[in-house]
């Protein structure tokens, strides 16, 4: 064997060396952004119809070309728009003096092309500039995963409690034994209840069960409908972009807010890139969205990170996903929820693109579990990274809209969130939750440290949940009748928004006041240094409280 | 006219018959109805259930409800059951004397008898000698046999093998002269070495015969009878194998060892006599009759049952708001079951089917909070709510609406906690019992005795009939016959014994064949439903005589499973008893009973003028 | 990770027989190798020489006394393609489907093309011990007999290492499709390399 | 009086309309926002049904998203309306015969005839007609 230096030794065991790094091949669509053969820019228009869009003839367009030219491009001002040199646009993106209509203005006339050749004139510094006008909500937010290895309810309840207590607004879970569903998803709805009002859930599950929960009231929102770059990609998906257009219709028809899901690398990763970069690729996923009239979408990679996190400028071309969501006035879910790296600074490398910015929800699924119980497959950020995420903010002072909160609250919250969904199980004849379930869950940090549940119980009352026609007003009636009065209000309030549907606009949340908040009336006025939203008051104030914080006053002491 | 509504709290469904009822007591009964009782049974948490049976049962008869005169209740008395389980025996091998598990692929086939000597040894055996060869973990298959056919070469006579991994027919298939091979032994590094042994592997589809032998191993080994008499549990444990290794070490041995389990202390109303747990199932049953009829019951702290007799207890203190020591064990069923265990100093994973005794146990309160729960219920329902009738005299009038029965009729109620016997006599007297035992410990015994660990799947190996699916397109039955499919079945079927459950093939993910699946679950049945109902009936019966009965009709849940009624009725044949699964009103199965009777017994009265509760 | 490396003992050896016939022998499991494995590929995406990838799977089918083939699917890269191809041709009705970077598939021949039998779909953890349990798992369903299906495994941190590279092998095995080819008959040699 | 349709919506001072413009939105049952009480929900006045968006409110919402500058979004709504008479397993058999390679063109076709000769849904049924041109094109037809 050669020789080899103590220098190298250490080297190969730091962590970054686990991680997988492979060579661009750009043929095969191997590449993140800069590929010599993505498509020129161009379009014409003929009698309001785009006849030429990025170098082909429209009777050359496959279906998303087609779907892009028709509903998402807008013909009346786009060969004005597209006159305008890339670099120029890009420019407009950076400067503080362009306000985001402007953008939006020529924008809503970029074909795929056009959108790949602006951003790759940009670095990442430049990128984030743009998106910190670009995103769409003026204040930002943050989702969060609270999933079980065990699928147990009570700790759901119990992770999704302390989770809406830490600051986010859209909690999501999923299982591994999908017969669990009804249950997991009535746990996450009456622990987000318990940490604070007006946090909206979801579970991910196939189209057909997900969307009969979210109509049931039993969930608040969907989010897993997932798009793709290329015809035959999308087709092994068994959806076109027209059907998942009609899906998007019927959640508006039930009053259900939605948003879809891509990312960069899936059409490499399954072997049918057609010869196109990754981030050509997304922008047509971006485009089918918006031209589907979705409000928004959840995208940066998400679970093929390691895809273009292996290739040179891979994590660059997942910021600029980000940036071309919110630059065609999307809502962005903006990844970092799926594990990425073996190497910490390099997980919070991948992170600050999107959390110095901020974007409508920094994480699309921040693991509020630890790893293991994630059931998403784990994630970028999990619930042993809180203290982290909240020193970063402080340092920085930049709102990544979570919040350090004294451990008394936190037990107050879990605990009460596992005795509420006592009460409502037994209301709805659902199987015990026991007393010292209660007290384990309170206390606990994984599954593994929960009592086991009676499984078969459990998939039984599930069953029943659907037979019998469960309803988020059982919910609410069984909590009231449980006496958490509180939280049945605030669980009616959800519901009753769907009558308004002021939910379905972009980037529309719930503060915990229970008042909507969306790009319509909160809409993003970022215009340069002294403008748009910065943590400041009350909320910067709450920001500096961490674990540990010596008192000014007596320095024996420590504050908060 | 007047409507009303009987209402049977039972311990896992709460069921509703509606009638009208005329002043002459005339009764014309127009629907029934079921759900799942919400909390425990006679406790005011079954409110919820009532309410919904009442919505329920109202709808079906298109009534409504502000037309209802009175709901009638049962007097439900709060029963709770327990189970444990203690495990009784203990195989332990001392010395690693002998190997005996069943590997899927042994190698060769015969007998080999020599001393035990490393592979990696093997090149220094002198030729001539008789040498049986342990090969460890990492030694390729390829190299094991060119390492044996190298020392046979040389003169040294190999004349067996044992090998850590699942190599065997792998090594034989490359022996110039086959050997007898047992393999997967995964403590191979523990084998004595340097010692006597022997090495027998069986044809396919036959078992040991040598080893199996205490005589054939004192053979081999040339064994005084003191000698023998010491091997004899060896050759016992190896009984029923393909393939086997016996050691001779100066002190080895096997073991069956039984494990103190603790007693139970059974008190009568004359007598208290304690029983230890490891006398099995027949001397704990032998014990409670003695002392019948049981007042109380005791276990022994630390072990399973006194855990678990304590546990039954608090929970019914805790339910009926009473002090613990009031609360009395009215029954215990034990049974005798086994349960695989690895067995203890083995070298191969192997595993003993060791006894076991599993104990079921109720606790019954003379009355529950009876009068609270109506007083709820009159609020919810805003309607009279009438408590009236025991039980048993209920299920009983229930009971005789099944066409065909007449008095001394006898019921057996097939519960999932308990077993419960009411005997109405020509005269009109009832005479009840609760028994404890019934479906859930089925589904315990099922779940145990296979090893499954997994309830849910224990439950519907209960429920179902089961089936082998040999293809995509065909299964064989449990009885034999085949049954075809247009469709392709699904994956996890294939290949696999299933259950045919309601929700489609259910796969059982276990080594067993369908014939020992089915004789589990039918002596698991056996043990509990037949042994219960019998005891039952003696109890209930005129002087404990089966053959005063009449008649038995069976009620409630596991009446309707598709072999009990089968077994029961087989069982009491020989005494000259009708018995079937009942067919309340003609039309509501075996259930309902409770409900019908409660509107007959309302009829009756209010025809006397002296309608309850007026 | 443990760093799954069984050096270079062994050699293989594969000699094409011609077109690969539907086999009659009911005691048979035949593996259908993907275009380029034992080929322009050496190894697995963690470094199992296909030498040892191959003979582990036939030492698991013949511990069971069951017979094997071995044959090559030219005509694509799709593992659910190439290990129903395999059953089809097999006389027992089950064969196993392999790709070079080491994913594998237990397939039936009367299955659905998108279903399978059992799948071992993270080719970062498949190793010889793993291998082997497939070749006994596939000779078991073969007989008729129900294995428990070899336990699947998971680690939530190997796509941040293999998840690209899994990509670029799929894609590389792909340019040796050759389309429409038929499957070929091989003759499999495995010795040990001549040592120094 | 004017009808909803006639309302005139301002986005930044009717928005959001459950705070703003209450006496605009109704349910499909013809309730009031402040009817939708923890009272009416206990004493059983409230159906699952009760809660649902009213087609008149998706085509409000709609106007507001027109005049934020989302016209995609708002066709969205308009698309929403329509469906929101169709019953659930119809969304979903519609949904499931837009999938790829489901559906002859003819059983395009006549979802789309169905959509507006029974819910007047002609958004929903120029989309549909639309798949049913493209599949053809793509060749992703049944």
């Amino acid at each position: 064997m050669t020789k080899q230096s103590r220098r190298t030794e250490i080297l190969e065991q730091r962590p970054v060396n686990l991680d997988g790094f492979v060579e661009e091949w750009p043929e095969v669509g191997m590449v993140a952004m800069d590929s010599p053969y993505d498509p020129e820019p161009s379009v014409r228009v003929e009698d309001g119809l785009i006849v030429e869009m990025d170098g082909k003839p429209r009777a050359e367009f496959d279906f998303l070309d087609q779907f892009i030219a028709d509903h998402a491009i807008d013909v009346a001002t786009t060969e004005q728009a597209m006159a305008h040199p890339a670099v120029e646009i890009a420019r407009m993106l950076v400067d503080p003096a362009v306000s985001r209509g402007e953008v939006l203005d020529i924008s809503r006339g970029l074909t795929p092309a056009k959108l790949l050749e602006v951003v790759k004139t940009m670095n990442v510094v430049e990128m984030m500039m743009a998106l910190q006008k670009m995103r769409a909500r003026r204040t930002t937010a943050n989702q969060a995963h609270s999933t079980s290895a065990r699928d147990n309810p009570v700790q759901v309840a119990a992770e999704a409690a302390e989770a809406s207590l830490r600051g986010f607004r859209e909690l999501e879970t999923t299982l591994g034994v999908v017969r669990y569903a009804p249950l997991v998803a009535i746990a996450l709805q009456v622990g987000a209840l318990a940490g604070t009002p007006g946090v909206l859930t979801q579970c991910a599950l196939e189209e057909a069960t997900e969307l009969e929960l979210g109509m049931r009231g039993i969930t608040a929102y969907a989010e897993t409908i997932s798009v793709y770059g290329t015809e035959p990609v999308f087709c092994d998906g068994d959806d076109t972009p027209w059907s998942k257009a009609f899906l998007a219709s019927a959640y508006a028809s039930r009053g259900i807010k939605m948003r879809f899901t891509s990312g960069t690398g899936s059409e490499v990763q399954m072997g049918n890139a057609d010869g196109k970069s990754m981030l050509y690729l997304e922008i047509r996923c971006i485009l089918v969205t918006k031209g589907a009239g979705v409000q928004g979408l959840q995208n940066g990679s998400i679970s093929c990170i390691g895809v273009p996190g292996a290739v040179p400028a891979g994590i660059r071309a997942v910021l600029a996903e980000n940036l071309i969501a919110s630059t065609v006035d999307l809502e962005c879910a903006s990844g970092n929820d799926q594990s990425f790296s073996h190497s910490d600074m390099r997980r919070t490398a991948r992170l600050l693109p999107q959390l110095l910015p901020g974007t409508d929800f920094v994480c699309s699924g921040y693991s509020a579990v630890p790893n293991y119980d994630n059931m998403f497959a784990g994630s970028n950020l999990d619930s042993t990274d809180y203290d982290d995420w909240n020193v970063i903010q402080r340092d920085l002072q930049v709102d990544g809209a979570l919040r350090h909160v004294p451990e008394a609250e936190i037990l107050a919250a879990r605990g009460r969130a596992a005795r509420a969904l006592q009460g409502v199980f037994a209301q709805l004849g659902l199987p015990a939750i026991t007393e010292k379930e209660i007290e384990a869950a309170t206390y606990a940090h994984g599954s593994k440290e929960l009592p086991l549940r009676d499984v078969l119980e459990d998939l039984k009352a599930a069953q029943s949940v659907m037979d019998r026609g469960i309803t988020g007003l059982d919910i609410i009636k069984a909590l009231e009748a449980s006496g958490f009065t509180d939280m049945a209000h605030s669980l009616l309030a959800v519901l009753r928004q769907r009558v308004s549907g002021d939910l379905l606009h972009t980037s529309a949340i719930l503060t915990p006041e229970l008042e909507t908040l969306s790009a319509v009336n909160d809409a993003n006025d970022y215009a340069g240094p002294g403008t748009g939203y910065r943590p400041s008051g009350a909320r910067w104030e709450e920001m500096k409280r961490l674990r540990h914080v010596v008192s000014a006053r007596n320095p024996e002491q420590e504050v908060g | 006219m007047a409507l009303v509504i009987g209402v049977d709290i039972g311990n896992s469904t709460t069921e509703a018959c509606v009638a009208d009822i005329g002043p002459d007591g005339s009764t014309g009964y127009l629907a029934g109805a079921l759900t799942a009782t919400s909390g425990v049974k006679g406790t005011a948490d079954n409110v919820a259930g009532v309410v919904k049976v009442v919505q329920e049962v109202l709808g079906r008869a298109r009534r409504d409800p502000a037309e209802l005169a009175a709901v009638l209740v049962n007097e439900a008395t709060p029963v709770i059951s327990g189970l444990a389980m203690e495990t009784i025996t203990e195989t332990i091998i001392t010395e690693s004397t002998m190997i005996g598990h069943n590997p899927d692929t042994p190698g060769g086939a015969g007998l080999g008898v020599g001393t035990t000597v490393a592979f990696g040894a093997l090149g220094t055996c002198a030729p001539g000698n008789t040498v049986i060869c342990v090969v460890g973990a990492g030694t390729d298959f390829e190299d094991a046999a060119a390492g044996i056919n190298a020392a046979a070469a040389r003169g040294v006579t190999v004349t067996g093998a044992i090998v850590h991994a699942d190599d065997a027919t792998l090594i034989a298939n490359r022996l110039r002269s086959p050997i007898p091979i047992v393999d997967e032994v995964t403590l191979v590094d523990k084998v004595p070495l340097g010692m006597p042994a022997a090495v027998e592997v069986a044809e396919q589809g036959r078992t040991i015969r040598t080893l199996s032998n205490s005589y054939g191993i004192a053979t081999i080994f040339d064994l005084d009878p003191e000698q023998t008499r010491m091997i004899a549990p060896v050759a016992r444990a190896l009984v029923g194998n393909r393939s086997a290794v016996v050691v001779r070490t100066p002190s080895g041995d096997v073991a069956d060892r039984r494990i103190p389990a603790g007693t139970l202390t059974l008190i009568g109303e004359h007598a208290r006599r304690s029983v230890e747990m490891d006398a099995g199932a027949r001397e704990i049953m032998r014990t409670l009759r003695r002392v019948q009829p049981l007042v109380d019951a005791a276990g022994e702290p630390g072990t399973h049952v006194g855990g678990m007799l304590a546990t039954v207890r608090d929970t019914m203190s805790e339910l009926t708001d009473s002090a613990v020591d009031g609360v009395r064990i009215r029954d215990v069923l034990a049974v005798d079951t086994f349960v695989p265990q690895r067995v203890t100093g083995a070298l191969a994973g192997e595993f003993a089917l060791e006894n076991a005794v599993a104990l079921a146990a109720m606790v019954r309160t003379s009355h529950g909070p009876m009068q609270a729960l109506a007083q709820r219920l009159r609020e919810a329902l805003e309607v009279e709510v009438l408590v009236g009738g025991v039980e048993a005299d209920m299920a009983v009038l229930g009971a005789l609406t099944t066409p065909g029965t007449d008095r001394p009729v006898a019921i057996l109620d097939l519960g999932g906690g308990s077993t419960d016997a009411a005997l109405a006599t020509s005269g009109g007297v009832v005479r009840s019992v609760h028994l404890a035992g019934a479906g859930d410990l089925v589904t315990k015994l099922i779940d145990s005795e296979l090893g499954l660990d997994n309830r849910e799947l224990a439950e519907d190996i209960k429920k179902f009939p089961l089936a082998k699916a040999e293809s995509f397109f065909h299964i064989r039955m449990e009885d034999g016959t085949a049954r075809f499919f247009e469709e392709p079945l699904p994956t996890e079927a294939f290949a696999r014994v299933v259950a045919l459950s309601d929700a489609g093939l259910r796969p059982v993910p276990t080594r067993h064949s369908l014939d020992k699946i089915r004789e589990v679950r039918r002596s698991a049945k056996h043990k509990v439903f037949v042994v219960n109902a019998l005891r039952a009936l003696e109890q209930v019966a005129p002087g404990g005589n089966l053959r005063q009965i009449g008649f038995v009709v069976l009620l409630g849940g596991s009446a309707l499973d598709f072999e009990i009624p089968d077994m029961i009725a087989e069982a009491v044949a020989g005494l000259g008893i009708v018995c079937g699964t009942g067919n309340v009103r003609g039309s509501e199965g075996p259930r309902n009973a409770v409900a019908t009777g409660l509107v007959a017994s309302h009829a009756a009265a209010r025809s006397l003028g002296v309608a309850v509760g007026s | 990770m443990a760093k799954v490396s069984v050096g270079n003992r062994r050699t293989l050896q594969l000699s094409e027989r011609g077109e690969a016939k539907p086999g009659t022998r009911p005691d048979e499991v035949v593996i259908g190798i993907s275009p380029a494995f034992g080929d322009f590929f050496t190894k697995t995406i963690v470094d199992i020489p296909h030498p040892e990838v191959l003979r582990e799977l036939l030492a698991g089918i013949e511990e069971q006394g069951v017979h094997a083939r071995v044959i090559r699917y030219r005509g694509g890269s799709d593992l659910a393609v190439i290990a129903h191809s395999a059953a089809k041709l097999s006389g027992s009705g089950i064969g196993i489907g392999i790709l070079s970077r080491g994913t594998t598939m237990i397939h039936q021949k009367d299955l659905v093309r998108l279903s399978n039998l059992e799948l071992f779909p993270q080719a970062p953890l498949m190793d010889t011990e793993t291998f082997r349990k497939v070749g006994r798992n596939a000779a078991r369903y073969a007989k008729g007999e129900s294995p428990e299906p070899v336990p699947s495994r998971n680690d939530y941190m190997a796509r941040p290492r293999w998840q690209a590279k899994a990509a670029l092998l799929h894609i590389k095995e792909t340019e040796f499709v050759v389309p429409g080819a038929a499957p070929v008959e091989l003759d499999v040699r495995i010795q040990l390399a001549d040592a120094g | 009086m004017t009808t909803l349709s006639q309302v005139d919506l301002d986005p930044d001072r009717d928005y959001p309309l459950a705070a703003r413009r209450p006496e605009l939105l109704k349910t499909p049952t013809g309730k009031r926002l402040d009817e939708l009480t923890m009272q009416a929900v206990l004493s059983g006045d409230l159906a699952p049904e009760d809660l649902r968006i009213a087609p008149e409110t998706l085509r409000l919402q709609a106007q507001i998203a027109d005049r934020v500058g989302r016209p995609q979004l708002a066709q969205n709504f308009r698309r929403a309306a329509e469906l929101t008479a169709l019953p659930d397993e119809l969304v979903l058999s519609i949904y499931n015969a837009l999938r790829p390679r489901a559906s002859t063109k003819q059983e395009l076709t006549d979802i789309a005839e169905q959509l507006e000769r029974d819910y007047s849904a002609s958004l929903c049924a120029q989309l549909v007609r639309e798949a049913a041109d493209v599949y053809e094109r793509r060749n992703i037809l049944a």
